[in-house]
C-alpha cells in the first residue's frame, strides 16, 4: 500500500511540475491569452489532484474490500458521517468560490469592452465565408479577409503600439470571431455589436477562424490578423 | 370527495362569475381612460391576477382541497418561478 | 377481456405511431400544402377519437370499473400528494402548462418591455440597477407596433374580444356546474352533468368562431399576419396555442359526454379532470387578454 | 423464477406482442432495442466522421453531408439514445424497485415509446446540415424541408417524453408498496423523479422554440428576425433553457444506476443516501438557470455572465459530493467485482473527467478560447459517453440474466469494457487537447489551420481520437453480439446471477421488510 501511495505521489508530483514547466516557457502574446494561461494551470493543477485522488481513492478502497463472497442481509451495514460529508461541501464551496473569484476580473474586463476608448475602432463583419474589416470613420477602407481571384488570406495589420476596438457583428448567419492565440473569441451575430479591446499584442501572426457553425464551408473561413 | 361536497352544499359559483365579468368591464374600461400606459399596466395586471386566482381559488376549486396552498405552490408558484426567469432573463435581464 | 390478461393492447400502438401522420401533415403544412396538411391531421384525430370512443365503449360494457380507471390495489395515501386522488395526473399535467404558458406568454411580453417606451421597463430597470438597454436586442424599432406601425389597439377588436372574454368565462361557469351536478350523481337529468357539459362545448366552439372570425379579419381586412413584427408573430403565437388548447378541451368535453351517454362514467372524477383543464385554459385567458389585447 | 423467465424470453418474435405490449418489462426493452437500433446507426455516422478526420483535407465525405451526419449523430444520440435508455431501464428497474406491478398508465407507457418511432424517423430522414443546435439565421435560411423534419421530429419526442414523465411521476406516487415512504425509496428511483420533473418542465420550452422556428420557416414569422427587433439570440436563449436541463435528464438516470450498482456490488447502503438525494435535488433546481453558460461569447454583457458562471459553478458542489460518495460506498464494503460494477466505476471516472473539464469551459476567461471548440465537445462527450453510456452498460448486463433468463458471455462483456474504457479516454482527451489547441468544432477539414504553431500536434492528437473512436466502435460492436448472442445462446442464468446479498431486483418480501427495517449506524 505504502508504495503504491509512494507512487501515485510521485505521478502527481512530476505532472504538475511538467504542467508548470510548460506554462512558464510559453510567453502569452497578449492579456487575454496570459490570464487564460493563468487560470488554466491553476484548474489544470487542481483537476490533476482530483481526478488521480478520485482513481487513488477508487483503487485503494477496491483492493482494500474486495472479496467475492455474499454476505446476507442482515449484515449489511450502512456507514454515516455527517462529519465528513460536511466537510467535503465546504472544501468544494471554498474551492468553487476561489475559482469563481479569479475568474471574475478578466470576466468584467472582456465584458466592459465597449466602454472603453481605443485609438482605432475595426468593424470585422462575417460573412458567409470570408471576414470583412473596416477602419470605422475611414472611407473606403473596407477590404475582405479572402483574395476571390487568387484564394489567398489578405492579412488586417495592426500595430503593436496601438489600441484598438473590434466591432463584431455578421451580415448573414451567427459567426464567430475566433483567434485561439489570442485567448478570445466572440460571436458575429447579426443586428447586434460585439466588441473586443485589444492593446499590446506581440508582434507576428495569428489565425483567424470561425467558431460558430455557419454554413458548408465553416471549416474554411479564412482570416489573418498581422502584429507589427 | 362526496363526503367533502356534503359539507359545501352551495359554493358561490354564481358569485364569482358576476365578480369576474365586473372585473372584466372594469379592465376594459380602464383602458378607455387614456391614463399612461405604464400605470395601466399595473392596474390591469392586478386584476387580472385577482381574476386567474379567483378560477383557480374557486372553479377549480384549489379553496376547498385538504391542503390548499401545497396545490397552489406546486403546481402555480413553483413552475412560473422556474419558468419566470428563463422568460424574462434573455431580453431584460 | 382477454386482451388484457396477455397484457396487450391494439389500438395504443396504432395511437403511438399515428403521430407519424401528424408529422407528415406538419411538413405538408410547411411546404405550403395547407389541404394536404388538414387531411393529414385530420386522420390522425379520426384515429384518436376513434380509440378514445372503442375504449368506452368497452368500458361501457363491463360492470366493474377498469383497472385503470380505479385507483390501483397497491395504493397507499401518499402522505403528501395522496389527497388528490385520480385526478393527481391533471395537476402534474398542470404543471407542464403552467410552464408552457408562463413561457409564451412571458417571452412575448418580455420582448414587448424592451420595445414599447410606453411600458415605463427602463424607469424601473433604472431604479432596480439592471442594464437599462439590453445589449442582446440592439437594434429596436420604435415601440410594440406593426408592419405599418399600428399599436395594438388599433389593430385589434377589443369589444369582440371583450365579448369573448365573457364568452369562456361563461363556460368556466358552465363546466363547474356540471361538475357540481357531476358530484350529486345527477349525469342525465335536465341540469345534469351531461346538458351542462353539452352546454359548456357549446359555448367553448363559439368562443372558438369567434376567434377564427376575428383571424380572418385581421389577417384580410387589416393585413396583420405573422410576419407583422414582433408584434405579428407573439399575437399569433399565445392566441393559436391558447385557440389549439380550447379545441382539445372541447374534444375531452365531448369525450365525457359520450362516456356519460354510453353509460361508462362511474364517478364524477372524469368531469372534475375535464373541469380543471377547461378552468385552466380560462386562466391563461384572462392574462392572454389583459397582455395582449388590453394593455 | 424459473418458469416466468420462459414466458419472456422470445416475447417480441410474437408480433402482437412487439407492438402491444403493455408490460412495463416488455416496454422498457423495447425502449433499449430501439435505442441500441440508434446507437449503431448514429455510431456508424459518428466513426465516418472521425475516419474523414483521421487525415487533414478532403477525404471520402462530402462537406454538406458531413454537417448532416453531426447534426443527426448528436440528436438521436441525446434523443433517441441516452434519453430512451433513460425511459426504458426507468420502465424496466422502477416498478420492481418500489414493489408496483405495472407502470400507472400501462397503455400510456405504450403510446409514448411508439410515438418515439415516427420522431427518430422524422430525425434521421432530415439529415440537415445544421449541429444539432439549430441557430437560426443558418436554420432558417436553409431550403427544403431538411429542418423542417428534425422540427418536427423533436416536437413529436418532446410529446412523448412528456407522456413518459407524467407516467413516472404517477407511478412513484401512487404505486410504491406499503411501507416504503419517501425517504426509504432508493436512489434510482428517486433519480428517474428527478428526470420526470425535469422532462416535465423543461420540454415545454424546447416546444415553444421549435414551433416558433417552425413558424419562421414556413409562414415567414419574425421571431428571430434582426429587421423586426429581435435577435437570433433569441432562440439561443430558448433553446439552452431546454438543452441545459435536458443534459440532467440524461445524467440523472444514469447517477441513479450507479448509485444501485455500487452500493448493491459493494454489499452496503450508499454512503450519505439524504445528501445524495439534496444532491440531485439541487443539481435539478440550478439545472435551469444555468443555461447562459452557452451563450457568454454570443453576448458578453448582457445577460450578465458571472451570474451563469456562479450558479453553474454551485452545480460543481453536489457534482462532487455525489462522487466521493459514491467512493466511499465501497468503504467498508465486501466488494464483488464483476462486469456492472467496472462499469459504475467507469461511470464516476467518465463524470469527474467530464466535470473538471466542465468546470473549465464554464470559467468564463477560459470559455472565450474554449468555447464551441473541441474542447466542448471532449467535455460532454465524457459526461455522456464515458458517464452516461457506461452506467447504462453496466445496467443493461446487471439486469440482463432477468431480461433474458440467459447470462452474457463474461469474457466478452470485460472486452468491451476494457475497449470502451481505453476508447473512451483516448477520444475524448484527446478532443479536450484539440480543443485547448484551438481547432473548433464542427470542422471538416483542419488542414486550414495549418497556419497555428501547433500544427503537428492538431493532427496527431485527431488521428488518437479517430483510433479512439474505432475501438469504441469494437467495443460496442461486442456489446451488441453479446447482447443477441447470449439471448439465444447464453447459459441459462441462475436465479440471482451475481453473487451479491440484496439484488433488489431479485428481492423477496423477507428481505423487503429486513431491508425496510434496517437501522443506520454511525
Amino acid at each position: 500500500m505504502n508504495k503504491l501511495r509512494r507512487k501515485s505521489l510521485l505521478f502527481v508530483l512530476g505532472f504538475l511540475a511538467l504542467i508548470n514547466g510548460l506554462y512558464s516557457s510559453i510567453a502569452a502574446p497578449n492579456d487575454y491569452r496570459e490570464k487564460y494561461d493563468e487560470i488554466f494551470k491553476i484548474q489544470l493543477i487542481l483537476s490533476v489532484i482530483i481526478i488521480i485522488m478520485v482513481l487513488v481513492m477508487a483503487i485503494v478502497l477496491l483492493r482494500k474490500y474486495k472479496s467475492n463472497e455474499a454476505i446476507s442481509p442482515k449484515e449489511i451495514k450502512v456507514f454515516h458521517n455527517n462529519k465528513l460529508e460536511i466537510g467535503w461541501t465546504l472544501v468544494a464551496t471554498v474551492l468553487v468560490l476561489y475559482l469563481f473569484f479569479i475568474s471574475l476580473p478578466p470576466t468584467e474586463n472582456f465584458a466592459a469592452a465597449n466602454n472603453k476608448q481605443a485609438d482605432v475602432t475595426i468593424s470585422v463583419i462575417g460573412h458567409q465565408f470570408y471576414w470583412e474589416f473596416a477602419i470605422e470613420g475611414v472611407v473606403n477602407s473596407s477590404f475582405t479577409s479572402l483574395n476571390f481571384t487568387t484564394g489567398e488570406i489578405i492579412p488586417l495589420v495592426l500595430f503593436q503600439n496601438t489600441t484598438y476596438l473590434l466591432k463584431v457583428t455578421s451580415a448573414d448567419v451567427i459567426h464567430s470571431f475566433f483567434v485561439p492565440e489570442l485567448g478570445f473569441k466572440v460571436d458575429a451575430v447579426p443586428g447586434h455589436y460585439n466588441y473586443v479591446y485589444l492593446e499590446n499584442i506581440q508582434k507576428g501572426e495569428y489565425r483567424v477562424t470561425c467558431a460558430e457553425y455557419c454554413g458548408v464551408n465553416h471549416y474554411n473561413m479564412p482570416g489573418l490578423i498581422k502584429v507589427v | 370527495m362526496t363526503e367533502e361536497t356534503h359539507e359545501h352544499p352551495s359554493r358561490p359559483y354564481f358569485k364569482v362569475l358576476v365578480i369576474l365579468a365586473v372585473l372584466t368591464i372594469i379592465e376594459v374600461s380602464v383602458t378607455y381612460t387614456g391614463i399612461s400606459e405604464a400605470i395601466l399596466l399595473w392596474i390591469l395586471l392586478s386584476l387580472a391576477f385577482v381574476k386567474a386566482n379567483l378560477v383557480i381559488a374557486f372553479y377549480m376549486h384549489v379553496k376547498y382541497e385538504p391542503k390548499p396552498w401545497l396545490l397552489y405552490t406546486i403546481v402555480f408558484v413553483l413552475p412560473f418561478a422556474l419558468a419566470f426567469p428563463m422568460a424574462f432573463f434573455p431580453t431584460v435581464g | 377481456m382477454e386482451e388484457e390478461h396477455e397484457h396487450v393492447s391494439g389500438m395504443a400502438p396504432i395511437v403511438g405511431l399515428s403521430f407519424a401522420v401528424t408529422g407528415f401533415g406538419l411538413l405538408e403544412f410547411s411546404q405550403g400544402n395547407y389541404a394536404m396538411a388538414f387531411l393529414l391531421v385530420g386522420i390522425f384525430l379520426a384515429v384518436v377519437v376513434g380509440s378514445v370512443v372503442k375504449e368506452i365503449k368497452k368500458r361501457s360494457e363491463t360492470v366493474e370499473a377498469h383497472e385503470d380507471e380505479e385507483v390501483p390495489i397497491q395504493f397507499k395515501k401518499d402522505p403528501i400528494f395522496g389527497f388528490m386522488g385520480k385526478k393527481l395526473w391533471i395537476w402534474i399535467f398542470l404543471i407542464s402548462e403552467v410552464i408552457f404558458f408562463t413561457l409564451i406568454i412571458g417571452l412575448s411580453f418580455s420582448l414587448r418591455l424592451v420595445v414599447d417606451e410606453g411600458l415605463g421597463y427602463r424607469e424601473i430597470a433604472k431604479f432596480c440597477g439592471l442594464p437599462t438597454d439590453s445589449n442582446l436586442f440592439g437594434l429596436y424599432p420604435a415601440g410594440w407596433v406593426d408592419q405599418e406601425g399600428r399599436a395594438p389597439h388599433e389593430v385589434l377588436d377589443i369589444p369582440l374580444t371583450t365579448l369573448n372574454t365573457f364568452v369562456l368565462i361563461t363556460s368556466s361557469y358552465t363546466m363547474v356546474k356540471a361538475h357540481e351536478a357531476a358530484e350529486k350523481g345527477d349525469f342525465l337529468g335536465k341540469w345534469g352533468a351531461r346538458n351542462y357539459l353539452l352546454m359548456t362545448a357549446g359555448i367553448g366552439a363559439t368562443f372558438l368562431s369567434i376567434q377564427v372570425f376575428e383571424y380572418v379579419s385581421l389577417i384580410i381586412n387589416e393585413n396583420f399576419t405573422v410576419q407583422s413584427g414582433l408584434f405579428g408573430a407573439t399575437f399569433y403565437l399565445q392566441t393559436g396555442f391558447h385557440g389549439m388548447h380550447v379545441l382539445g378541451g372541447i374534444i375531452m368535453i365531448l369525450f365525457m359526454v359520450y362516456k356519460i351517454q354510453s353509460g361508462a362514467m362511474k364517478d364524477s372524477s372524469d368531469v372534475e379532470i375535464t373541469g380543471l383543464y377547461w378552468h385552466f385554459i380560462d386562466v391563461v385567458w384572462i392574462m392572454l387578454f389583459t397582455l395582449v389585447y388590453l394593455v | 423464477m424459473a418458469t416466468e423467465r420462459k414466458t419472456t424470453s422470445y416475447w417480441f418474435l410474437d408480433y402482437k406482442k412487439f407492438f402491444g405490449t403493455i408490460d412495463h418489462k416488455q416496454i422498457g426493452m423495447l425502449y433499449m432495442m430501439f435505442s441500441f437500433v440508434n446507437i449503431v446507426f448514429a455510431g456508424l455516422l459518428a466513426l465516418i466522421m472521425r475516419a474523414e478526420l483521421y487525415n487533414p483535407g478532403k477525404d471520402f465525405v462530402e462537406s454538406r453531408d458531413w454537417a448532416g451526419y453531426f447534426t443527426v449523430h448528436g440528436t438521436v444520440m441525446i434523443f433517441f439514445v441516452v434519453m430512451a435508455m433513460g425511459a426504458g431501464l426507468g420502465n424496466y428497474l422502477v416498478p420492481k424497485m418500489i414493489g408496483a406491478r405495472d407502470l400507472y398508465w400501462p397503455r400510456w407507457n405504450n403510446i409514448a415509446f411508439w410515438m418515439l418511432v415516427p420522431a427518430s424517423y422524422f430525425v434521421w430522414s432530415s439529415m440537415a446540415p445544421i449541429g444539432w443546435t439549430a441557430y437560426p439565421p443558418n436554420a432558417i435560411v436553409l431550403g427544403g424541408d431538411k429542418v423542417d423534419r428534425w422540427l418536427i421530429g423533436l416536437i413529436l419526442a418532446g410529446t412523448s417524453s412528456v407522456i413518459g414523465a407524467i407516467n413516472f411521476l404517477l407511478t412513484v406516487i401512487y404505486l410504491r408498496r406499503p411501507g416504503l415512504t419517501w425517504k426509504k425509496l432508493d436512489l434510482f428511483t428517486w433519480s428517474i423523479v428527478f428526470m420526470a420533473f425535469i422532462q416535465l418542465a423543461a420540454t415545454p420550452v424546447i416546444t415553444i422554440g421549435l414551433v416558433m422556428e417552425f413558424l419562421a420557416r414556413s409562414l415567414g414569422a419574425t421571431y428571430f428576425s434582426t429587421n423586426a427587433g429581435s435577435s437570433p439570440l433569441f432562440w439561443q436563449h430558448v433553446f439552452w433553457s431546454y438543452s441545459h436541463p435536458a443534459v440532467y435528464i440524461m445524467i440523472l438516470p444514469a447517477m441513479g444506476l450507479t448509485s444501485l450498482i455500487i452500493s448493491r456490488f459493494s454489499q452496503t447502503e450508499v454512503f450519505g443516501k439524504v445528501s445524495m438525494i439534496l444532491s440531485m435535488a439541487a443539481i435539478t433546481l440550478l439545472g435551469f438557470i444555468v443555461w447562459g453558460h452557452h451563450n457568454f461569447t454570443a453576448s458578453p454583457n448582457s445577460p450578465p455572465g458571472w451570474f451563469f458562471t456562479l450558479t453553474t459553478f454551485l452545480i460543481a458542489i453536489p457534482s462532487g459530493i455525489k462522487t466521493f460518495n459514491w467512493l466511499l460506498t465501497m468503504y467498508k464494503g465486501k466488494i464483488v467485482v464483476d462486469v456492472p460494477f467496472l462499469f459504475a466505476i467507469s461511470f464516476v471516472l467518465g463524470f469527474v473527467l467530464g466535470g473538471v473539464t466542465g468546470v473549465m469551459v464554464n470559467t468564463i476567461p477560459l470559455d472565450l478560447v474554449f468555447h464551441d471548440t473541441y474542447f466542448v465537445v471532449g467535455h460532454f462527450h465524457f459526461i455522456i459517453i464515458g458517464g452516461a453510456l457506461s452506467a447504462v452498460s453496466g445496467a443493461i448486463y446487471f439486469i440482463y440474466s432477468d431480461m433474458t433468463g440467459r447470462m452474457y458471455n463474461r469474457k466478452l462483456a470485460y472486452a468491451h469494457y476494457i475497449f470502451w474504457v481505453i476508447g473512451y479516454i483516448l477520444t475524448f482527451g484527446s478532443m479536450n487537447v484539440l480543443g485547448a489547441l484551438g481547432m473548433p468544432r464542427r470542422y471538416y477539414d483542419y488542414s486550414v489551420l495549418s497556419i497555428l504553431p501547433n500544427y503537428d500536434m492538431i493532427v496527431l492528437f485527431n488521428r488518437i481520437a479517430t483510433i479512439g473512436a474505432f475501438m469504441q466502435g469494437i467495443a460496442f460492436t461486442i456489446f451488441v453480439f453479446n447482447f443477441i448472442y447470449s439471448a439465444f445462446k447464453g447459459e441459462l442464468a441462475d436465479e440471482k446471477p451475481y453473487n451479491i446479498a440484496i439484488p433488489r431486483l431479485w428481492m423477496t418480501d423477507e428481505e423487503w421488510e429486513q431491508l425496510e427495517n434496517m437501522e443506520v449506524m454511525h
